[in-house]
């Protein structure tokens, strides 16, 4: 008969979805979550494997007791045609029930222990963190803050290094709607709240980069809006963090230099170079931008190709986002791209 | 209450160091105060005397083993609330204080519904003033005004807002700082508690309220009754700094210690009121069935009476005019490149995904055009020099040098040769 | 026997007191507006947690006119409350004075009420405690003002000699509802006009 | 026909549809034929009729709004849709299918149902049934004249501040959604008053509550849960509305408002409502099942208790779906482990189904089928649910394609899958044709296929880490095939769907006819015939046990249930009144005449909610608005003004 076929299909699709979940978590997936790296993600990622676990035990021990149900106790009759099936009166039936309830209660039990556990043990991180990051969400970009004395704090975008093996404070705002900052392999996850300042830690215990993006629907380039975490070995990190402490080169080429000039002109409104008069702080810090992998939040690899296309263009990559399309000379792209590429 | 342990136990564990290190006392010593053994021991000798006549006359008709064991557990939940170190650890915790007063409210109040105790306390009177009270709720002015006290509308009224009033923080502090208001407190408390249950309970057989609406009454009083908690959960700002210092000596913050009175006072009251709502439904549908059955019985008037697939075309067709352009390089490779250099952030590509840029001109028909940036004679080896030079050609134009590679070029090349 | 027709005991016909369905629709009218104004008001003390003494004016609100605005709308219930009494025992004329009474006290209510907004300084647009005020008091009045409409036009109907000591309804459902905006000016009078008072 | 006492003894009587009292009560109720009585009928089942088609049709437009995401996401980086197509697109899907289908479509069944179950004539307020059924069509054709405009809702249901305020959201959108919803609660409030008296009050004789329906149970259930959460949403909605038009400051923190509150008045309702929009749906699995598996339901008590127990729950909970707002420790643990409590009255249910087949006789229909596959793709809902109340693995699960893939197993899983088992149930009830069954195993077997093809592996998608809400997407994060499968099973399950409309307009005219039971069905309805007359039943019966068609064979009941014979009720439109425990006659109850009221006062509403979103471009608006206030008291006024007729006016009064 077909109706065992049917969920035995259901049955058949998780275990499938079981299968591909092993196969797949090996996989370069970046945003996978069911697979982590450093001691928040971690017992997350056994709580959830093991809710999931107990999700598809019981997803296939219910849809067996349907199929076997209705296999071993179907009707010899097909209705309505012809004769009908006789009531019967046969009892019993409640002590599915209670089985049914004592099982559950195991199972919630068992959840609840693990869940308030896992709770407690994330709660705080591992550490003291040496390092606070404050993050502020805006529409939509990360604005990153290292804390710091005045001559240690400095400010990037969109890419967030960090030592590895070190646990790192998260001091989240935002500076318009709702966000949440969101690093799966990370087991960061946390709102960004309007008036309110949101505290959360990470860590990563092997270097990489890990993609993060913005979990809360934020409006047209919702997204657009993500992020990478970049986990450095401590003094590759501390050569990167003093290496962001710097102020921006004096352009030497020539073009660079003309770059330079209507950058200022042109983009300095609304971005800051540090060690030049831009110093605009609506779009996001720029004195380093070529350390970053990225532009335009994660949404294109910064090559010479993407970085020009976005500043030609910002609209036809992320329509709605904040950058406007400026109207722009051939000569003048080339500059402001040259230029930027100095800023390493 | 299971939560209840579990969260104190896990307060313990996120801050192992913190309990008892506050320096001061932090104790589970007993508050064995005179009045209240005084009065929990009145009770308990009146109960005795006039259950004893009680019984001596009716037998156990009137005031049953239930009934007993109900007045016990209910001075024992009494005691406990309050001459037990849950009434001393009140005075540090704000938290246990919640716990003492929902003691009072959802678990002594109603014991002591069930054990009828005005009825007993009756029979421990003398015969004589035994008659004149009992004649008392008969008379008119008292019967409205009994009538009235216990309406339901009044009493759940009061329930609430006498639950609600108590928290908020000037009366709480008050009742925290003189004694007498506190007792006036725990008295509110405990009355309210009393006549809210007493509502829904027919200890005595006659029902104050049916059964369904008894669900509804208990069911709206617990979710406001929930909500003050929820009010004192969802702030990061403390609102009762008498408590700072003995929450400390637990190792809990102020905040801490008020964020868990909420839960308490949302959570575990709630499935209690939940248990309530349960219990009440469940006799509910009993009552239904036994009365349908007397119904049957009494009237056998009535009885006698009643003798997709298709549609995902049109992003990856690009690549299928791959032959004839397949002399100058590969063309798929060539189509990966093109996304992979950016191509499509400033041209419009037909057969790439997303490139729809508006910046350089569109590359449409790429392989019929005559010229390759309006200098160059379109022939692959001039795009392909265009591709990996272009400022070199043409200086200062727009188009970046990317650093792509001869044979990248070519592939790239070979798939522009593919717009025809 | 089967075919022969039986009768049933006697059962009213019609809209009859609380076996009118109307009055158990009021009921779930009541219910609803309640749970509306439990949210409203939990908003004020969401708003009153998360700002703690800051949220208020700086001048906390007085009783001056609020008391005695109380009193009246008290009086009021009073009123429709003796008015339908007087129905219950087939008095037209107690019914119509009651009414009267009553709609009159209520927009004798709202006219104090109106004063009061006059004399805030602030106004709606001014910050969230504003806000707050003017809303919830505003539903109120709304509230306040649909009730007398009902009274006014119960008073109409009275007068026009629909209603006597079993067929009376309508009455009674409309005072049920009377009763339940006074009670709900109670708890927001003690939110706006007393807990300000009760040290936080 | 003038009421001419106070009181009466009604007689009891035999009869058939066939005898003189019936063509009698066929007169007195029979709605007027043509345009007239379109717009005035009361007839219970002439309305719950258009609440699903109405419900149906917002189904269908959701529907295809949901395929054009799914082409947009069927590859990375497409580019179909800009971005704020694609806002409008998702949350005008997400806003028609939990507000204008999921409840109006089982408002529809418990309207057409519960007089019919209940032994009754109509539902105790019928101009007020016309009424919300009114309301909601216009509240619906209100929202989506916005989309009409190109100025659809572009926040999501779930309409987060500051995001939808003025500063971020300028356009009229959100006040649409706002104001939409604020007229839609409307009808939600009235029609669950209107469930909630009928089923208290106007039910046959002897149904104690004991022997209600569980679809009964459901709706009752949940119409105390709108009632009491729905003042919340609109509430939130109006203040929105204020923030936005009249400067209050409510939400936006430039001056002291709290964006959370939103949040918490959102969630307070809508985690109620998820129990709103599933539990009438069980209480029809709950009807039906037993009737296929040829015995009762197993547990009746305690299915209903569950019911209540699940409902009273979803007030306590709303925060659990803040868990990432930064809720303290102690509250995350608390709300967590009180979360999974709901678990257990669930899975009282799902046992109880299960033990129903396992102790009955499964007769394989359709409709069997959708019922039976209910359970399984309830369970996967529900586990989903479970993961997601777990705090720290939710961190993870939240906002991504996991929650999307729960929240449709809840709503196709339970909600349509409930409907559809109800309507090939319940179709011939309503036509008197059957459904065939030849085209419902295919419609059965591809929506079940599609729907798991479609949804199923979108859990995986939101394991691997896809949010929700994104236009598009990369194509390096190893999400491509799984959203192309994804696109393939919901065109799948369209096409489901699709052959299901053409099995209604097929068998509306070449069905087999049915009898007035052609399940053999135990309760009331199936005692009528198929479609039902308009009074329903010619005499009221009176009832005995759970199962009055069955209690013979089945040895229930204490005394006899009687159909045929019972209390004639023919002066004028009438029915019995009740008490609410044990249904012992109480009053008899005058019906209202067909009435322009309902559709008058709905327009008199209309032309105000217009005038108030008139105001974004024209200060006019508010003369428009003070209009329809005034349309609507006069329609009001006219609608209660006292009618001899419905013995509201004392008798001797101008005698």
């Amino acid at each position: 008969m077909e109706r065992p076929g049917a969920f035995g299909l259901t049955v058949g699709l998780s275990i499938g979805l079981s299968a591909a979940l092993g196969g797949c978590t090996t996989g370069d997936l970046p945003m996978n979550y069911l697979r982590t790296f450093g001691a928040r993600g971690d017992p997350i990622t056994a709580l959830t494997w093991g809710l999931l676990v107990q999700s598809i035990v019981v997803v296939v021990l219910v849809s067996l007791a349907v199929i076997l149900g209705i296999y071993l106790r179907r009707s010899r009759f097909e209705h309505p045609e012809g004769e009908r099936e006789p009531l019967v009166r046969r009892s019993g039936g409640i002590t599915f029930i209670g089985v049914g309830i004592a099982l559950t209660l195991v199972a919630l039990l068992g959840s609840t222990v693990w869940t308030v556990a896992t709770l407690a043990a994330i709660n705080d991180p591992p550490s003291d963190p040496p390092l606070t990051i404050a993050v502020r969400g805006q529409q939509w970009w990360w604005k990153v803050t290292y804390k710091g004395s005045p001559d240690q704090q400095f400010e990037t975008a969109n890419e967030i290094h960090i030592p590895v093996g070190e646990p790192v404070r998260l001091e989240l705002t935002t500076g318009d709607v709702i966000h949440s900052f969101w690093v799966p392999s990370l087991g960061a996850r946390m709102d960004l709240i309007p008036g309110q300042t949101n505290v959360t830690w990470m860590e990563a215990n092997r270097p990489g980069i890990y993609r993060g993006q913005c979990a809360e629907y934020c409006g047209k380039q919702h997204a657009h809006m993500a992020l990478r975490v970049v986990a450095d070995p401590p003094d590759q990190f501390q050569k990167w963090r003093q290496n962001q402490l710097r102020p921006a080169a004096e352009p030497a080429a020539e073009i660079a230099a003309f770059g330079a000039e209507r950058f200022l002109l042109r983009c300095g409104a609304c971005h800051t170079v540090r060690g030049t008069p831009a110093g605009g702080g609506v779009g996001p810090d720029l004195t380093h931008l070529m350390s970053r992998g990225s532009i335009a939040a994660d949404t294109l690899p910064n090559t010479p190709g993407h970085l020009a296309g976005w500043i030609a263009d910002p609209q036809a990559i992320k329509p709605g986002n904040r950058m406007p399309k400026v109207d722009i000379s051939g000569p003048e792209l080339t500059g402001i791209r040259t230029y930027l590429e100095t800023l390493r | 209450m299971r939560k209840l342990i579990l969260t104190l136990a896990l307060a313990a564990i996120s801050d192992p160091a913190g309990a008892h290190a506050g320096g001061g006392r932090a104790d589970f010593s007993w508050s064995l105060e005179p009045w209240v053994l005084a009065s929990l021991g009145a009770a308990a000798l009146a109960y005795g005397i006039g259950l004893a006549r009680i019984r001596a006359e009716a037998g156990d008709r009137i005031v049953g083993g239930g009934n007993v064991a109900a007045f016990l557990a209910g001075l024992a939940v009494l005691f406990t609330a309050l001459a037990s170190p849950v009434d001393t650890l009140s005075d540090d915790l704000f938290s246990m204080h919640m716990v003492q007063h929902l003691l009072l409210m959802l678990v002594a109040a109603p014991l002591m519904v069930w054990s009828r105790p005005f009825l007993v306390f009756l029979w421990a009177l003398p015969r004589s003033l035994r008659r004149s009270f009992g004649r008392f709720p008969a008379r008119r002015g008292a019967a409205r005004a009994l009538n009235l006290l216990s309406h339901p509308v009044f009493v759940w009224s009061a329930f609430c807002g006498v639950f609600a009033f108590w928290h908020i923080p000037g009366p709480y502090g008050l009742a925290l700082r003189h004694e007498s208001v506190h007792i006036l407190e725990h008295a509110c408390f405990f009355a309210s508690g009393y006549a809210f249950w007493a509502v829904v309970m027919s200890p005595g057989g006659r029902r104050r309220l049916e059964y369904g609406a008894s669900v509804l009454y208990v069911g709206t009083a617990a979710v406001l009754s929930g909500l003050p908690g929820a009010l004192i959960i969802l702030t990061d700002r403390p609102f009762y700094p008498i408590h700072a210092e003995g929450a400390a000596r637990w190792g809990l913050t102020a905040l801490e210690d008020q964020h868990l009175a909420g839960l308490i006072m949302w959570i575990p009251a709630g499935f209690i009121y939940l248990a309530a709502i349960c219990i009440l439904f469940a006799l509910w549908m009993r009552e239904a069935d036994r009365r349908a059955a007397a119904f049957a019985r009494s009237m056998p008037t009535l009885a006698a009476l009643i003798a997709c697939a298709a549609l995902l075309g049109g992003c990856g067709e690009g690549t299928e005019a791959s032959s004839e352009a397949g002399g100058i390089g590969n063309v798929q490779r060539g189509a990966a490149l093109i996304s992979q250099f950016g191509c499509p952030a400033c041209h419009t590509i037909p057969g790439i995904a997303g490139a729809d840029g508006l910046v350089g001109p569109p590359l449409t028909k790429m392989g019929r055009r005559g010229y390759v940036a309006g200098v160059l004679r379109n022939t692959p080896e001039n795009m392909t020099r265009w591709i990996r030079r272009p400022q070199a050609i043409v200086p200062g134009n727009a188009m970046p040098d990317m650093g792509i590679s001869e044979d990248q070029a070519r592939d790239i090349t070979a798939y522009l040769y593919t717009l025809r | 026997m089967p075919s022969a027709a039986a009768r049933m005991r006697t059962l009213p016909v019609g809209s009859v007191g609380v076996r009118a369905s109307g009055w158990w629709g009021m009921m779930c009218l009541i219910g609803t507006e309640a749970a509306l104004f439990a949210y409203l008001l939990f908003s004020y003390y969401y708003f009153a947690v998360q700002f703690g003494r800051s949220f208020l004016p700086n001048e906390l609100p007085s009783v001056r006119l609020s008391g005695p605005d109380t009193l009246i709308l008290i009086l009021s219930s009073v009123a429709v409350w003796w008015g339908e009494r007087g129905i219950r025992q087939g008095s037209t004329v107690r019914l119509a004075i009651g009414l009267l009474l009553g709609s009159v006290l209520g927009a004798v209510f709202v006219g104090i009420q109106y004063l009061e907004w006059l004399d805030k300084p602030f106004v709606l647009s001014a910050d969230s405690y504003s806000s707050l005020y003017f809303t919830i008091t505003g539903f109120h009045m709304a509230h306040v003002a649909v009730g007398v409409l009902i009274l006014v036009v119960l008073l109409a109907w009275s007068v026009l000699g629909y209603f006597d000591r079993v067929r009376h309804a309508a009455v009674s459902i409309g005072a049920i509802y009377w009763h339940f905006v006074d009670a709900v000016w109670l708890a927001i009078f003690f939110t706006f006009y007393v807990t300000p008072y009760l040290g936080w | 026909m003038a009421v001419t006492e106070y009181d009466r003894a009604p007689l009891v009587e035999e009869s058939t549809t066939d005898s003189p009292l019936a063509r009698k009560l066929e007169a007195l109720w029979e709605t007027e034929p043509g345009i007239v009585g379109f717009f005035t009928t009361v007839d219970h089942k002439k309305i719950g009729i258009r609440y699903i088609v109405t419900a149906f049709a917002f189904l269908v437009v959701g529907g295809l709004e949901a395929l054009v995401m799914r082409i947009q996401l069927a590859r990375p980086n497409m580019t179909l849709l800009t971005p704020e197509q694609y806002d409008q697109l998702f949350s005008m899907h997400g806003l028609t299918m939990i507000f204008l289908y999921a409840l109006p479509i089982l408002s529809g069944f418990s309207n057409y149902l519960f007089p019919l179950l209940l032994g009754s004539r109509d539902m105790a307020f019928p101009r007020l049934n016309a009424f919300s059924y009114w309301v909601y069509l216009a509240s619906g054709i209100f929202i989506y004249a916005s989309f009409a405009m190109g100025h659809g809702a572009n926040d999501g249901w779930f309409n987060y501040v500051p995001y939808a305020l003025k500063a971020y959201n300028p356009g009229p959108n959100m006040d649409f959604y706002a104001l939409g919803m604020v007229f839609l609660g409307i009808s939600t409030t009235v029609g669950s008053a209107n469930f909630i008296v009928t089923a208290f009050r106007t039910r046959a004789p002897g149904m104690s509550i004991n022997r209600l329906p569980i679809m009964t149970w459901g709706t009752l259930t949940v119409s105390f849960g709108n009632l009491f959460a729905v003042p919340s949403v609109s509430l939130a909605f109006f203040l929105l509305w204020m923030d936005r038009q009249l400067g209050t400051h409510f939400y936006d923190t430039t001056a002291d408002g709290q964006p959370l509150l939103w949040q918490h008045l959102f969630w307070m309702f809508a985690h109620p409502w998820v129990y709103v929009i599933v539990l009438p749906a069980m209480g029809m699995v709950s009807d039906g099942l037993p009737t296929f598996c040829r015995r009762p339901l197993v547990g009746y008590t305690a299915v209903v208790l569950s019911t209540v127990a699940t409902m009273v729950l979803g007030f306590g909970v709303w925060l659990h779906h803040m868990f990432a707002t930064g809720l303290p420790f102690l509250a995350l643990s608390f709300f967590s482990g009180s979360s999974f409590i709901i678990t257990i009255p669930s899975a009282v249910a799902v046992f109880a189904w299960i033990a129903t087949i396992w102790t009955g006789r499964p007769v394989i229909t359709t409709a069997f089928l959708y019922f039976a596959s209910f359970i399984a793709m309830f369970t996967i809902g529900g586990v989903s649910g479970v993961m997601t109340a777990s705090v720290p693995a939710d961190f993870q699960l939240t906002d991504t394609y996991f929650v999307v893939a729960h929240i449709h197993y809840v709503l196709i899983g339970i909600n349509l899958f409930g409907v559809l088992g109800g309507l090939y149930f319940w179709f011939p009830k309503m036509t008197g044709r059957m459904l065939s069954e030849r085209l419902g195993r295919w419609n059965f077997w591809i929506t079940f296929i599609g729907f798991n093809l479609g949804f199923l592996p979108m859990h995986l998608t939101g394991l691997f880490g896809m949010p929700r809400r994104i236009y598009t997407y990369p194509p390096d994060l190893g999400w491509n095939t799984l959203n192309l499968v994804t696109t393939v099973g919901a065109f799948m399950l369209a096409f489901g769907i699709l052959l299901l409309f053409v099995n209604i307009f097929h068998s509306l005219r070449h069905g087999r006819i049915a009898g007035p039971n052609p399940w053999d069905g135990p309760s009331l309805e199936w005692a009528v015939p198929s479609p039902p007359p308009p009074y329903n039943f010619a005499v009221i019966p009176v009832v005995a046990s759970r199962h009055p068609l069955w209690e013979k064979r089945l040895g229930e009941g204490i005394g006899e249930s009687s159909v045929a014979r019972g209390l004639v009720l023919d002066h004028g439109k009438e029915t019995i009144g009740t008490t609410v425990l044990d249904a012992q006659p109480d009053v008899i109850l005058k019906m209202p005449e067909d009435s322009w009221s309902p559709f008058t006062v709905t327009l008199g509403m209309s032309v105000g909610f217009t005038g108030l979103i008139l105001t974004y471009w024209t200060p006019y608006g508010w003369a428009a608005a003070a209009a329809g206030l005034v349309l609507t008291g006069l329609g009001v006024l006219v609608w209660l003004w006292p009618e001899r007729k419905l013995g509201q006016v004392a008798e001797h009064a101008h005698a």
